[in-house]
């Protein structure tokens, strides 16, 4: 009951925000957001209601907006952005392996589907997306496995670098002039033809939701189990973890490329809503964004990273006045978020696998 | 006759330092064998080298009938091999009974296919898991057996370290090594975490144990045998009032110590 | 300075009240390393605007709408449909990154936005598809680089050496003057990929030192060419140094000093200072105050918002008629600062005029007016 | 054999820059073991501010080379002094108990806000600005090989640079200090070190070197830009982990090792030398598969 009025006021708040036009308004919708969210941190608000009811929110909020294309292609972007997330997630939150290539991975599946869209049914490209960033990840796998710590930022980092720039000089990629992907069409459904009088977005809303969902629902039970567990052992204490059967080796290389195949289809359908891609999507200052929405949020709560990236996306959007200066204020906020609740906004709660 | 766990000339050297200086060693099934030593004699590297967590630079390990001296920590531990951290190495941020699960590792299941799709049988094991962890911890501590789904890092020192030895315990081992489990408590609180394993021991009947531990009087009380170790040598070796007659023994301490 | 602008415009468009207000929008990279071109844009094409809302005679008051590209294919899709679907935005003056107009095309093509493209050179941007709403006014690198591959051979170099940023302006300006330099006889020497985030140069220049040429062309913008030049210095390498439209700024020669003197480019369009206009367009645009030059592609954004807001003036503020109103059949001659502009059947101004420049004292001089052409300096071999 | 010389001195000239940044870098996480990873950003604010002591001098008409190059590399040593002790003390040791990763973000975006602010507010930030030569520029053709004095000047201070702090370390009770915090935080507290004081003083001692960095990659190119600092920052990480952190040399070997892969990168592989930095991160990929805790490894002891 609880959860349902929180997700009709919240259904209600982001609907009002994407409709606001003037400054104003929009300062004073955000100001009214930070006292809420201050005041439920303040007495302690907890939530805890079915996953559906967030997805039933966003659908409502979604057809609201039927006609807003913009914010429909803001409100799929946020998808995109929290499955990808979801992806990392699973690396840097359960099993603590660390990953600065995030929109490596996100672009290898970009690429992959641009590359394989012409010739094969789409909903299969998507997958052979993620497919794809899993077996590129596979090439790190042993110096990742092989380092921790910085060393291990260092060996991904160095990938991030050396993947953009190998796009950009390479030609057969399409080099610096990127690539054009064709129309998605999954099915009967044609996801560039106008939805009735409603924006085609709606179709790719859909498709985000899906995936959400899906993406979400493993996550969800992979933490919710013994592989739960098991990474959660391998992130807090290899020693003890491996002093009690449990492989390191196998859990790292299961969680990074479980991480890169959800990054991976969520960058395929990144590159089939855009409708092309080029290198300077997915460069390291992106995977940086990544990582910032993952700590923002609170790493390992997949509901964290969802707030965090609708923060992260909308906002800039939002606030035209800033400009030029967007990038600082956003390194600035991400600071001093950090510093003052450094487990992100809501913390990733514990897990209690009996109820 | 034939002794559980068998070292012969068990070496591990750090650069220049031997830390375990051709160890020879026998634990007879069933049994209690307290092992001591000053500090820094070389009593964790043994169960570290034991474990496989720094391989043996000579030196053979024979446990059950089969030689075990190069495998990694997971397979020992697969091969019936359970053990304590001298500092406590709870994952804090882990609910109690996650702690215990991380223990009981090998009677899991881990494929994604059971642990993503075939959420029934899962649960079905949860509960079945919760039940016996629940049962283990109630002999050490009843009050916290029905606290399994707190954060280990909001629980005291003491019953930490009750998890700590019920995470080794659960998986029900054949040899259970137990680093200073008392580390940090009273004299009686140390009785009482001994008398509860010891209780464990008998319901599983074959369980053997290797005791570090600096409390002379709980050694004097459940061992049934002890080494002495001093610049990763073995000194002394037999009963505990015999042991703590010998000579070297008493210098190693006393010019130590 | 500025606020005396701010409050002379708000007052203007208080007395202005009956006008209708009409949005157009402006998108271009605000952030980020070609964050410099994009800022002189928006500056030149807000000058437009407030020059035009200072108008009486103006029958309706604009609001520039200031998108920021970030040089990204999804941001600048994003902002084509912010744009797009904004049915209160009539038209825009877009793009100076190629690789994001291609992205966004499609876009203002399905949501029926005019734009009039002020910096991307690409030809394919106009050329690809048959978009009615996308035209241009600055040239494609392929007028550009005929005129300089030309220039070139006719001043007896024979033997150059080519140093391009892998972007889509550096390979593509390589492409279209390798193929045009050869034609004309030419050889290259040898040819260098470097990434835009570059700084050190000296591997590629010892090795191309020693393939002797006699000029090096550079495909590429300001901050890496800058580098490429201080550091050929540095090596002692002083062979003719030959650009293209991205490094005509003051700021190529401001971070460069004596060492840009003598350095040669060759940009779309004529020179503002040469035109009445563009003069007064400068005037203008110090009076202002803006904190950021205009840059190589100012005038364009300037001259595409002039266009853009003078068909709006005579169709009205209504997509469809705007797009009809610049239409070829509309667009023939038309005086800008950048020379007269005259669209083809795919939106593209065709009036091919290439300007070209070399440093001189510390300042870009049409070739024609220097000391180099009338042989009283001449260029390095 | 020239064209050799030539590629070996560029070599070392960037070598040499890389190694003054990842000494840095290596000082940090010697005493805190953290990241501090807007080093690579206070480089260039050292040389932005370098370039400001210049304008304001020749502004008031003081034009004596010596003056000059006196007068910016105090003005940036002081620049970076003051932004590496204000991260140090607001941001790296607050956080310092929080998850590494925090303390990467929050200094990678420290980074973001120095160099954002470089751009927005130095005036024209966002273009390349010309950086003086202070140095006399003649020099000897030896064929294809063009040695210049300043170039040597740059290399043998650099050198003198890192071998001071060497013995720094080494030999003074401040270095002492330093060790000792290095090795164990409790114990140097408990020996009466006053542990805030050394790390501030390390941090003013590491940013002394990004200071001297910017100014030599001033002098070097005669041309600075905002955004100098990532792709120094991220290379002088690299160089210090190739290296092993918190090992002076490994930093300086780190370096050079990340230079000469550059260099070859770009003129010995039978592929465009656009591929030069793909090559050199590849290597570095490959490097930490063989040794995953740098080439002169970083003393790893868990107590278990």
């Amino acid at each position: 009951m609880k959860a349902a009025a929180v997700a009709a006021v919240a259904t209600a708040f982001a609907w009002l925000l994407l409709r606001a036009e003037s400054q104003t308004s929009i300062s004073l919708l955000l100001l009214l957001a930070v006292a809420a969210g201050v005041a439920a941190a303040r007495l302690r608000f907890r939530l805890s209601g079915p996953s559906v009811l967030a997805f039933a929110a966003v659908a409502v909020l979604a057809l609201l907006l039927r006609e807003d294309d913009f914010s429909l292609l803001l409100l799929t972007r946020i998808l995109i952005v929290v499955v990808a997330c979801l992806g990392l997630n699973v690396q840097f939150g359960y099993a603590g392996v660390v990953n600065f290539a995030g929109a490596s991975f996100f672009g290898v599946g970009g690429y992959t589907a641009a590359i394989l869209a012409p010739r094969l049914p789409h909903l299969l490209v998507l997958l052979l997306g993620g497919a794809a960033a899993a077996l590129v990840g596979s090439i790190l796998i042993l110096p990742v496995l092989r380092t921790r710590g910085h060393y291990a930022a260092l060996v991904t980092i160095a990938f991030a670098l050396l993947f953009r720039t190998f796009l950009e000089v390479n030609d057969t990629l399409g080099g610096p002039q990127g690539l054009k992907l064709p129309e998605l069409v999954i099915g009967p459904f044609h996801f560039n033809d106008p939805v009735f009088d409603a924006s085609f977005y709606l179709r790719y809303v859909a498709l985000g939701l899906v995936l959400a969902a899906l993406a979400l629902g493993v996550v969800q039970r992979l933490e919710r189990s013994w592989i739960g567990v098991a990474l959660d052992a391998v992130r807090l204490d290899e020693i003890a973890a491996a002093s009690f059967g449990l492989s390191i080796a196998r859990w790292k290389i299961a969680a990074f490329t479980i991480g890169n195949f959800i990054t991976g289809v969520a960058g395929a359908l990144s590159a089939f809503m855009i409708g092309f891609i080029a290198p300077n999507n997915y460069a390291f200052s992106e995977s940086l964004i990544l990582v910032s929405i993952l700590l923002l949020g609170g790493i390992g709560n997949p509901w964290g990273l969802a707030l965090a990236s609708a923060i992260v996306i909308v906002l800039p959007e939002k606030l035209q006045t800033i400009q030029e200066y967007r990038f600082l204020i956003f390194a600035a906020v991400v600071i001093l978020i950090l510093l003052f609740r450094p487990a992100g906004l809501l913390p990733r709660p514990l897990r209690r696998l009996k109820t | 006759m034939t002794a559980l766990l068998s070292c012969r000339a068990l070496t591990r050297r750090f650069g220049g330092l031997v830390a375990l200086d051709r160890l020879d060693l026998e634990v007879e099934r069933g049994t209690v064998l307290g092992l001591i030593g000053p500090n820094g004699s070389g009593k964790t590297t043994f169960f570290n080298v034991l474990t496989g967590i720094f391989p043996a630079s000579g030196g053979e390990i024979g446990f059950d009938g089969a030689a075990i001296t190069d495998l990694a920590p997971q397979q020992v531990y697969r091969i019936g091999i359970a053990r304590t951290f001298q500092r406590s190495r709870l994952c804090l941020p882990l609910s109690i009974f996650d702690n215990l699960m991380v223990g009981n590792h090998r009677h899991l299941r881990h494929d994604l296919w059971f642990n993503l799709v075939r959420r029934k049988a899962l649960r079905r094991q949860i509960g079945e898991q919760f039940a016996a962890a629940r049962e283990l911890l109630r002999i050490f501590d009843p009050p916290l057996a029905e606290r399994m789904l707190e954060p280990a890092g909001r629980i005291p020192m003491i019953d930490r370290r009750r998890v700590e030895v019920c995470r080794a315990l659960i998986s029900r081992p054949k040899l259970l090594l137990l680093d200073e489990p008392s580390a940090g408590m009273t004299h009686d609180e140390t009785l009482r975490l001994m008398d509860d394993i010891l209780k464990v021991q008998q319901q599983i009947g074959s369980l053997t144990i290797i005791l570090i531990e600096h409390e002379m009087s709980v050694i004097e009380r459940i061992t049934s045998r002890c080494v002495v170790l001093n610049y990763g040598k073995k000194i002394a070796e037999g009963a505990y009032a015999q042991v703590a007659q010998d000579a070297q023994v008493k210098q190693a301490y006393l010019g130590l110590e | 300075m500025r606020f005396a602008a701010v409050a002379l415009i708000a007052l203007l468009s208080f007395a202005a009240r009956a006008k209708e207000t009409v949005r157009i929008a402006f998108i271009g990279p605000l952030t980020g390393g070609n964050s410099a071109i994009g800022l002189g844009g928006r500056n030149s094409a807000d000058l437009a605007v407030r020059l035009r809302n200072a108008d009486a005679k103006a029958k309706y008051t604009y609001d520039l709408v200031v998108l920021d590209d970030e040089c990204k294919p999804d941001a600048g899709v994003q902002m084509a449909t912010k744009a797009g679907s904004d049915r209160t935005i009539v038209g825009g003056v877009t793009n100076y990154c190629s690789v994001v107009a291609m992205a966004a095309v499609d876009t203002y093509h399905r949501f029926g936005l005019p734009v009039i493209v002020w910096g991307a050179v690409l030809p394919d941007i106009t050329y690809k598809n048959d978009f009615k709403e996308v035209h241009r006014v600055n040239g494609t690198m392929i007028n550009q680089n005929q005129t300089n591959a030309k220039f070139m051979s006719e001043h007896g170099y024979k033997n150059v050496a080519i140093i391009h940023d892998t972007t889509d302006y550096g390979k593509g300006h390589d492409k279209y003057f390798t193929q045009f330099f050869t034609q004309s006889g030419g050889k290259i020497a040898g040819d260098f990929g470097v990434t835009a985030d570059q700084q050190d140069f000296t591997a590629e220049l010892t090795q191309l030192k020693g393939l002797k040429p006699d000029a090096l062309y550079f495909g590429g913008l300001t901050p890496i060419g800058v580098r490429i030049r201080a550091q050929m210095d540095k090596l002692g390498l002083g062979v003719q140094f030959d650009g293209t439209s991205g490094i005509v700024n003051d700021d190529f020669i401001k971070a460069l000093g004596p060492n840009a003197e003598g350095a040669l480019a060759f940009r779309e369009g004529a020179p503002a200072e040469k035109l009445a206009h563009g003069k007064e367009f400068l005037e203008q645009y110090n009076k202002q105050g803006y904190t950021q030059p205009p840059e190589a592609y100012g005038p364009f954004a300037y001259a595409a918002a002039v266009l853009l807001m003078d068909a709006i003036e005579k169709a009205g503020p209504d997509r469809k008629k705007i797009i009809a109103q610049l239409s070829p059949a509309h667009v023939k001659d038309v005086e800008s600062i950048v020379g007269k502009i005259t669209f083809d059947d795919h939106g593209q101004n065709t009036v091919p005029v290439i300007t070209k420049y070399v440093v001189q004292d510390g300042k870009w001089v049409m070739w024609e007016d220097s000391e180099y052409a009338s042989g009283k300096r001449k260029l390095a071999k | 054999m020239a064209l050799l010389g030539q590629y070996a001195m560029n070599g070392a000239m960037l070598g040499m820059m890389y190694a003054l940044v990842a000494v840095g870098f290596t000082l940090f996480f010697g005493v805190l073991d953290v990241i501090q990873f807007s080093h690579g950003d206070v480089v260039a604010a050292g040389a932005f501010a370098g370039l400001l002591a210049y304008a304001a001098l020749s502004f008031f008409g003081v034009h004596a080379p010596g003056v000059l190059l006196l007068a910016v590399i105090l003005a940036a040593a002081l620049a970076t002094i003051v932004v590496g002790v204000l991260v140090a003390r607001f941001l790296v040791l607050p956080i310092k108990g929080a998850p590494q990763l925090n303390v990467l973000l929050v200094t990678l975006m420290m980074g973001t806000v120095v160099r954002e602010c470089i751009r927005l507010f130095f005036p024209n930030g966002s273009q390349p600005q010309r950086f003086p030569a202070l140095l006399p520029s003649s020099g000897w053709n030896l064929g294809a090989f063009y040695l210049r004095f300043d170039n040597v000047i740059l290399l043998t201070c650099g050198g003198l640079l890192i071998a001071a702090t060497h013995l720094l370390i080494t030999r003074t009770r401040l270095g002492l200090a330093i060790r000792a915090v290095a090795q164990d935080e409790e114990t140097a507290r408990t020996m009466g070190i006053d542990f805030k004081r050394v790390v501030l003083v390390t941090f003013a001692l590491g940013s002394v070197l990004a200071a001297f960095a910017g100014v030599m990659d001033g002098l070097y190119y005669n041309e600075v830009f905002f955004g100098m600092g990532l792709l120094l920052g991220v290379i002088g990480f690299a160089a210090a982990i190739l290296g092993g952190l918190g090992n002076l040399y490994g930093a300086i070997v780190g370096g050079f090792l990340f230079a000469a892969l550059q260099t070859v990168g770009a003129v010995a592989l039978p592929f465009a030398s656009a591929y030069k930095d793909v090559f050199a991160f590849g290597v570095v990929i490959v490097l930490m598969a063989v040794r995953p805790t740098g080439l002169i490894g970083e003393r790893v002891s868990e107590r278990v």
